[in-house]
């Protein structure tokens, strides 16, 4: 059994005078997909937030290769790559700057790998367009762009297929299952059918009101 | 029970990441560029400047006897409302974006990179302020030796501003009515830097030595570089937990 | 005792007004800073007791959407 | 140590705790505070150079000291937010922080009518008045960030960062408004400070002060249990407790 990447021990989020969830345990093991299940306002991008450290307000323990998150928050950052509901893409600069950007403060990489990454996500012949002239689906495959020359071990992916066309969400599901094969650790959060053989899930409840 | 792979991926030690000095100047350089791409916004705070340094002669008086005594505290507090104006956008935009995202996520000392995103802030507003002011300094009547010696505390003052503000930026990011709220909470704040920045020029104008003065504003600028990042940095932090 | 009379006592030789509008201030304040913070006390304990006496009953239905749209005849 | 750190910081311990305190707070402040302005109004002897007017000092420095030591126990408490997450402290700054601005207005008002028959005018850029003047905006702008942050825990810290950096800059703005001040006039007459004040005078105002102190004990333990009353809604040992004060 190979060791766990990332544990979250009894976390509990309230929000507004709601709990969106207490006493949730989870592994998060290499070469493993991990879909959050759970109806609009569980507490699904919460919980992803909180795994990828853009949100303190919770209570419990979170363990990077089992020690503290905390202490490690370097070397876990170093190893987790984020994508959110918001892309990260600035409007002024071109898909080839945005995506140097990003890879700047982790692992800055020759212009032709970028090149061909934004090639590789159907960008190709846009990527020195002002990214203001894209559309939404083709800036957040500017984002996208990076899980194709990412080296993190843990990729934490809300809400990924969004504005995404149907053969781009063919061609990711195909990325996503390639990658945990090869050891790679997914959690995801989508609306859309994802189905992967080896697919662990977490279902999120509709929130609790009362208690304590 | 899972296909999960024996070993997984290898597991990046920090020592292999960016260095953060390469990193801090990443930031600033895409900051730079992106403010170059819309000049219109780089010059909105410079116009603003100008205006109300004009507002004074026209309301109050435009004698020179006046303009002289008052000039310097004019240029001051012109120079820090239009710092106060451009604030708003010091971290806006990333928020709405999602880049402030992935800089708080970024694996080097937040706050390195908040002071590299302040910097950046100083150069595309605090400088061209201090670069403008001595055309307004002639405007108000000063003495070329006041001139001198309130672009040197504009100098050394407007990073200090440019720094304190950034922790109200960050305090109110994603509030409603924020623009407000920021100047509330960062006048009081601001105030020392005022007093001395114009109390240094009037000390000039009598002929008094001010090097004592101009130490002491160095030795703000040396406290805003070491204490605001980390304020700014824990802000940027509690507002994003928010959002 | 400082005063010969309670006529010179309000008085204070002419600083009266000002010593007594300090007064008058300060226990109008400090007053209606209490006075406010007792009420919100009180207020609070209400709000908690009626939240009680009609704890929320959740309605399941609510988290499926039909998505059904609302005919109203306007006439 | 950890334990008793925690149940410190424990709502409901404080609650109990708060409540059985109180009435010995209020009682003894007001008995020192009134000992003290009443001694200080009719007592204590006139001041040779200010006149009556200076009896107004039994109520301007314990307002201005406290609006002071107000600020300072915020801070420390936001340090304890920031540091322990102990909500406990949060509460304290919550409820503390309008008590506070009010106490400084009155320390700003009494200076100002002391102003009148001492300088003949309301209001002077005097290094004390300009000082509280920006004290008071501290606070505004701690109650505004306060109100603005709808999230309980985003809330607390922010406000907490706020506290912490308006202090450190307290200093600062105290030492530069006096240097201000000595730019622009030469240091004339100053309120309050009196090169030898007669036991007469200054056994009244450390009553008044100490008074005033127990006095806002009082006032911050009521508030801080109303705040514990509404955050705490839903735990058990609240609603026992309005269900047994109300009927």
């Amino acid at each position: 059994m190979s060791e766990p990447l990332l544990q979250a021990v009894n976390l509990q989020c309230e929000r507004a005078d709601r709990t969106l969830f207490r006493d949730l345990s989870l592994s998060i093991l290499p070469g493993t997909l991990t879909r959050v299940e759970g109806p609009n306002g569980s507490g699904k991008t919460t919980l992803l937030r909180i795994l990828a450290g853009l949100n303190d307000s919770y209570s419990g323990d979170l363990l990077w290769r089992g020690k503290s998150r905390h202490a490690y928050r370097e070397e876990f950052l170093r190893n987790m790559l984020y994508l959110g509901h918001r892309p990260g893409i600035k409007p002024l600069l071109t898909p080839m700057e945005n995506l140097r950007a990003l890879m700047a403060g982790r692992r800055p990489l020759p212009d032709k790998v970028l090149w061909q990454a934004l090639e590789g996500t159907g960008l190709g012949g846009f990527q020195n367009v002002p990214s203001r002239n894209l559309s939404a689906g083709q800036q957040r495959r500017v984002a996208l762009a990076r899980l194709l020359i990412a080296d993190e071990p843990l990729w934490i992916l809300d809400e990924v297929f969004t504005a995404i066309d149907r053969h781009g969400v063919a061609a990711l599901e195909r990325l996503l299952q390639e990658r945990v094969e090869s050891g790679g650790a997914i959690v995801v959060t989508t609306h859309h059918d994802l189905y992967l053989p080896s697919m662990h899930r977490i279902t999120l409840g509709g929130g609790d009101d009362h208690g304590l | 029970m899972t296909m999960a792979s024996e070993t997984g991926l290898p597991i990046c030690t920090p020592d292999m990441s960016v260095g953060t000095l390469s990193a801090m100047k990443a930031v600033f350089v895409r900051d730079l560029k992106i403010a170059l791409r819309q000049p219109q916004d780089l010059l909105n705070p410079l116009l603003f400047f100008v205006m109300v340094v004009t507002l004074f002669p026209l309301g109050v008086s435009p004698e020179v006897s006046f303009l002289r005594e008052a000039g310097s505290g004019i240029l001051w507090v012109a120079a820090l409302l239009s710092v106060l104006l451009s604030l708003d956008h010091l971290f806006r935009h990333d928020f709405d974006d999602g880049t402030l995202e992935q800089l708080v996520l970024q694996p080097q000392p937040l706050f390195l990179l908040v002071l590299a995103k302040s910097l950046a802030h100083w150069v595309l507003t605090g400088l061209p302020l201090v670069l403008l002011a001595p055309v307004l300094g002639v405007m108000v009547h000063l003495e070329g030796n006041s001139i001198a010696v309130l672009c040197l505390t504009l100098l050394i003052g407007t990073p200090v501003l440019s720094l304190i503000g950034s922790i109200g930026a960050a305090l109110t990011l994603g509030l409603r009515s924020a623009g407000v709220l920021l100047s509330l909470l960062i006048i009081p704040l601001y105030i020392p830097v005022l007093i001395f920045g114009t109390g240094t020029v009037m000390a000039a104008s009598e002929g008094a030595p001010v090097g004592g003065q101009l130490a002491l504003m160095g030795a703000f600028l040396v406290l805003a570089l070491t204490l605001a990042p980390f304020a700014s940095a824990a802000a940027l932090r509690i507002s994003l937990s928010n959002s | 005792m400082a005063f010969d009379s309670f006529a010179a006592f309000m008085a204070m030789d002419g600083h009266g007004p000002y010593v007594w509008t300090c007064y008058a201030v300060f226990f109008l304040l400090m007053g209606a800073i209490t006075w406010w913070s007792l009420r919100q006390r009180r207020v609070i304990i209400a709000q908690q007791r009626r939240r009680m006496d009609s704890a929320p009953v959740r309605d399941e239905r609510s988290a499926a959407a039909s998505f059904t749209r609302i005919e109203s005849s306007q006439d | 140590m950890w334990q008793i750190f925690h149940k410190l910081g424990s709502p409901k311990w404080f609650f109990g705790i708060a409540s059985a305190l109180m009435p010995w707070l209020l009682g003894i402040g007001v008995a020192l505070f009134m000992t003290g302005i009443v001694w200080g109004l009719v007592f204590a002897p006139q001041d040779y150079l200010q006149g009556n007017s200076y009896r107004i000092i039994f109520i301007h420095v314990p307002s201005a000291f406290l609006a002071q030591s107000v600020y300072i126990m915020m801070a420390v408490a936001a340090l304890v937010t920031l540091v322990w997450r102990m909500k406990l402290a949060d509460v304290f700054v919550r409820s503390a922080a309008p008590v506070g601005a009010v106490l400084t207005f009155l320390a700003l008002f009494t200076g100002a009518v002391w102003g009148k028959p001492t300088w003949g005018t309301w209001w002077i850029w005097d290094a004390r008045l300009t000082s509280m003047l920006i004290l008071l905006f501290l606070y505004f702008g701690v109650m505004a960030l306060g109100a603005a942050i709808s999230d309980e825990k985003s809330s607390a810290r922010a406000v907490a960062v706020l506290v912490l950096v308006g202090v450190v800059n307290i200093p600062i703005i105290k030492y530069s408004v006096e240097w201000w001040n000595t730019l622009h006039q030469p240091a004339t007459f100053k309120l309050t400070e009196k090169p030898s004040m007669p036991a007469e005078m200054w056994v009244p105002l450390l009553l008044s002060v100490l008074g005033l102190y127990l006095i806002f004990g009082w006032l911050a333990c009521l508030r801080m249990q109303t705040d514990i009353l509404a955050r705490e809604g839903r735990t058990r040992w609240v609603k026992e407790l309005v269900q047994a004060r109300g009927n």
